[in-house]
């Protein structure tokens, strides 16, 4: 059997799991990290079981300190109780811990984002008459406004990293370095993007989105070639530390039957 | 020594007739936990028209209620069918022009409830700022307002508060005057229960009077919040209730792929819904043996 | 035995019970009821069992639905948890029951009140260096602001009933019949003020106070000579109603021991 | 699977040295019920002084605060001892000018933590309006704000949000993280345990995680508020709590009658606080017996 601490080889691991895993490591130990369904789900359980076991999972549907065994398929799934420290409702999770201050790292999705990490979720196309109406904003934009610091996880495609976005649902770093703060914003805002192809961060001056690492296999030229905005490339860009063995074990316990990380083959 | 014991149970129908066209509705459960299936089916039974529904977010319910035309306004902050896709009927009722959503945030929304229960006009929340959540609206003049707090300065958005006819809420167990109990997550549904000018309470069971009154502790929403109580076990199905039934994903995704057009809606609405004489039968249909293997096993409560 | 539904005759009944038994007419069944501790609490117990079994007690401290069986000696007293519908804190009593407009009747005390039923509990002389400081407004204020009608239990004198208050702790009609309504006050205001010597009520025109019915064996005379303000005497002013026998054998059935309602020798 | 848990149980003794003179305390209880009188004796013990209180109302554990000038300023909106009378010692402190109170009310009081809690500057409150609470002011500068709501136009007071250095609990139970059960009614607790910069509970008994999370439906306040759990059984005495113990009034209206003088507070401070070295000791000079005969008989919890 190969050391657990050791790091996969290609081909020993899928995208799904290497970008859950970077969600995982952006969870630090004791910290109260706001999770929706789906693969954000899967990073928190994997970071408690690992090096993160103080931490608290919050969902938005009311569940707090939840220790789930099972996957859930809705954000308000019954799953979500088992052995929590609570469970009461939306004001507490998103007015009272979020709002108040209380979140260390909030992870969302986004159907489009632009170069400040601003966010769409709720139309593609034009307002009045939309290509496609989205879910829209949920818990995500109270999530994106109040959280110390925000995860983004999306697909990397060019139509989905703009130059505009068709309707800002959820708040990154507005115009640039004082928009938050101009805006009344509580929270840091977007700190990292994870990507089908890399790890995006945020210039700390200019609050302009910057490539942080691309994943075992990826250019920059490719990423480029699949990103709509203006990225900042930093001279040198190192490959994402790909998922130890022992990472990947526990991701395939926790998501066992492969509902949002399938296997990798 | 006692007070007397109002008798609030009227039976589904009566409830849903109730109801006017028009009227503005509070709607109850969160994601699959505990909507109000059984009263959106029977929305749709007594083709009610052009309700203007409030919620954080649902799921296939409003989906129903949009693709039968029972609901020609949302205001609201999420709408899919989760995990699997977009609603079906809502985008599609939304392209005929048929369905308008103001959009908030779950916590906007929440709030608007809290508000409501509270007798304030508005709350404060920090979140929707910079965003066009406050810029853009469909179809309400007063959307949101950014004020500067005359205490920091600082920016704060108000939302308006909602007091809608009536609120609809599935619980687990009430007594007849009124008294419910919620396992598990709440939701937006404390809130909600609090901020109708109506509130129709709908449980998977009716409990005596005397199991409440032993555990004051345990009561979400007391007796005087609720103008009516509506006996409906497998009231959430095919959705969850917790420490009650698991959903039926096959059921879910069923509907989900039928709906995808507007033939498979028809023919779904028939079938399961105008097809059946009430809720009773809507659970015939679906059968014994398959809502038995959904039900809650203990401690798990799912 | 007496029939039940007779009155008792003077002597036979104490005045704390004639005022106790005002104030458990002013209750109609089916009402929400907001009382705290002491006369009015007995009153509205008296109520509950007698011709309003559908009343709801509220207490502030988060009682809802009480059916004590025992008599309380503070707001928050366990005692008041016994057989309610529930139990749960101050945002849900004043703010959502009251304030949100579901309160019909509100009980409460006064130091001072003047003849628009402007109401003190703060403080006695000058604000700046008062003479003494009362306990303040508890939730009296936002009973007065948000309950539909406001009955006022006090002890009737001349010190009292002022023209002008020392502090305005809660609002009765304010200046006058717009007073409420232009101040954005919710509720309806006084409509009841139950003393040792007599009720009274408001001028429905002008909002000021009027005398409505003297308890037996009390003159208008002395009523005015034990009133500070201008009071508004009708031509015809009523006896007030003497407790029957029934309301009389409840009423000390609640209170056995005396505690706010000492036994009439 | 699960995770680590945090024991973050510290003595009475080391919770109060945790605060520094002039302080912004949160304090729990309401009436009767659930003051941390041992809290409040320990802070006496300590010397502590020039804290500031927030509270909606309290009777004999903040009148032996004002009486031994621990605490100089005091936010709420009643204090007496209830049934008995005005509460003696903070009478003479304010005559002597080391005690100043600023008015609000019990709701307003409430939503302000409520507003600390939610993280707003302020919270919207329809009472106050047209009276002096609005007008006038001991020492705050910015008290209330009338505004005209942006959505209706009526009036509406603001009330400034509370974010205590500490919020002060006591508890029926909790475990050594911090998840707390409250028993009977919450008064103002929940809000202000969730509003302080830093939250110490106290508590009538420490129980086993397990048994909180066998119940996720019955925590009050979870742990992730709870900044310090603190041991503390018979915490309120002479007060109440519900399920635990009853009053002594015999106590309460010794204390009130003593109290009416000067030299008869100090010598009740020197015989049942500063003379007793801990809270046990406190309690063994009460004595088991006088204990035991008050405590709550089911079902009543009193």
């Amino acid at each position: 059997m190969q050391n657990l601490k050791e790091h996969a080889k290609p081909g020993e691991y899928s995208t799904l799991e290497l970008m859950a895993v970077c969600g995982a490591r952006a969870i630090k130990n004791g910290e109260v990290v706001f999770v929706g369904t789906g693969l954000p789900m899967v990073a928190a359980m994997l970071a408690k079981r690992l090096h993160a076991p103080k931490a608290k999972i919050v969902y938005e549907a009311g569940f707090i300190d939840s220790n789930a065994i099972d996957i859930a398929l809705s954000i308000a799934d019954s799953r979500l109780e088992y052995r929590s420290s609570a469970a009461i409702g939306l004001i507490e999770t998103l007015g009272i811990l979020l709002q108040g201050g209380r979140v260390d790292v909030g992870f969302v999705g986004a159907a489009q984002i632009d170069e400040y990490g601003n966010i769409n979720t709720t139309y593609i196309g034009d307002f009045e008459s939309p290509k496609v109406r989205l879910p829209g904003s949920g818990g995500g934009n109270d999530i994106v406004s109040s959280a110390k610091r925000i995860v983004i996880v999306m697909k990397h495609e060019k139509r989905k990293t703009v130059k505009k976005l068709d309707y800002m649902t959820s708040p990154g770093h507005l115009g640039g370095p004082d928009g938050r703060k101009n805006a009344g914003l509580k929270g840091g805002g977007p700190a990292l993007v994870v990507t089908n192809l890399c790890q995006m961060d945020f210039d700390e001056k200019t609050k302009r989105i910057r490539l942080k690492t691309v994943h075992p296999g990826i250019s920059v030229e490719t990423v480029l070639e699949n990103t709509g905005f203006n990225l900042i490339v930093p001279e040198h860009v190192p490959e994402t530390e790909p998922p130890t063995y022992e990472e990947l074990e526990i991701l395939r316990s926790v998501d066992p039957t492969g509902i949002y990380i399938p296997r990798s083959t | 020594m006692e007070g007397e014991v109002e008798d609030k149970r009227i039976t589904l129908e009566e409830a849903v007739k109730l109801v006017p066209d028009g009227a503005h509705l509070f709607w109850g459960g969160f994601g699959f936990q505990r909507p109000p299936m059984a009263f959106a089916h029977e929305l749709v039974r007594q083709g009610k028209r052009n309700l203007t529904i409030y919620t954080c977010g649902s799921e296939i319910d409003i989906d129903i209620l949009a693709g039968a035309r029972v609901v020609s306004k949302f205001e609201l902050a999420f709408f899919a069918i989760e995990g699997i896709g977009l609603a079906p009927n809502i985008q599609r009722r939304i392209r005929d022009g048929s369905v308008q959503i103001e959009d908030y945030t779950n916590l906007a929304m929440a709030l608007r409830f809290l508000g409501g229960a509270l007798g304030v006009p508005f709350m404060p929340i920090k979140s929707m700022l910079g965003t066009d959540l406050v810029t853009r609206s469909k179809f309400k003049p007063n959307k949101v307002k950014v004020i500067e707090c005359p205490f920091t300065g600082e920016k704060v958005a108000l939302v308006p508060s909602v007091n809608p006819d009536f609120s609809i809420v599935h619980v687990s167990r009430v007594d007849r005057e009124g008294n419910a109990q919620i396992d598990g997550i709440k939701g937006e549904d404390s809130e909600g229960a609090r901020a109708g000018k109506k509130t129709i309470v709908l449980a998977e069971e009716i409990v005596d009077t005397e199991f409440i009154r032993s555990n004051p502790d345990l009561t979400v929403i007391p007796n005087i919040y609720v103008t009516y109580v509506v006996e409906c076990p497998w009231g959430s199905y095919p959705m969850m209730v917790y420490n009650y039934y698991d959903y039926d994903m096959e059921h879910i995704r069923m509907y989900y792929q039928q709906c995808k057009t507007e033939e498979g809606w028809q023919k779904y609405c028939e079938e399961y819904i105008t097809g059946v004489e009430n809720h009773m039968e809507f659970l015939k249909k679906i059968g014994l043996e398959r809502l038995l293997k959904l039900k809650a096993r203990k401690p798990l409560g799912y």
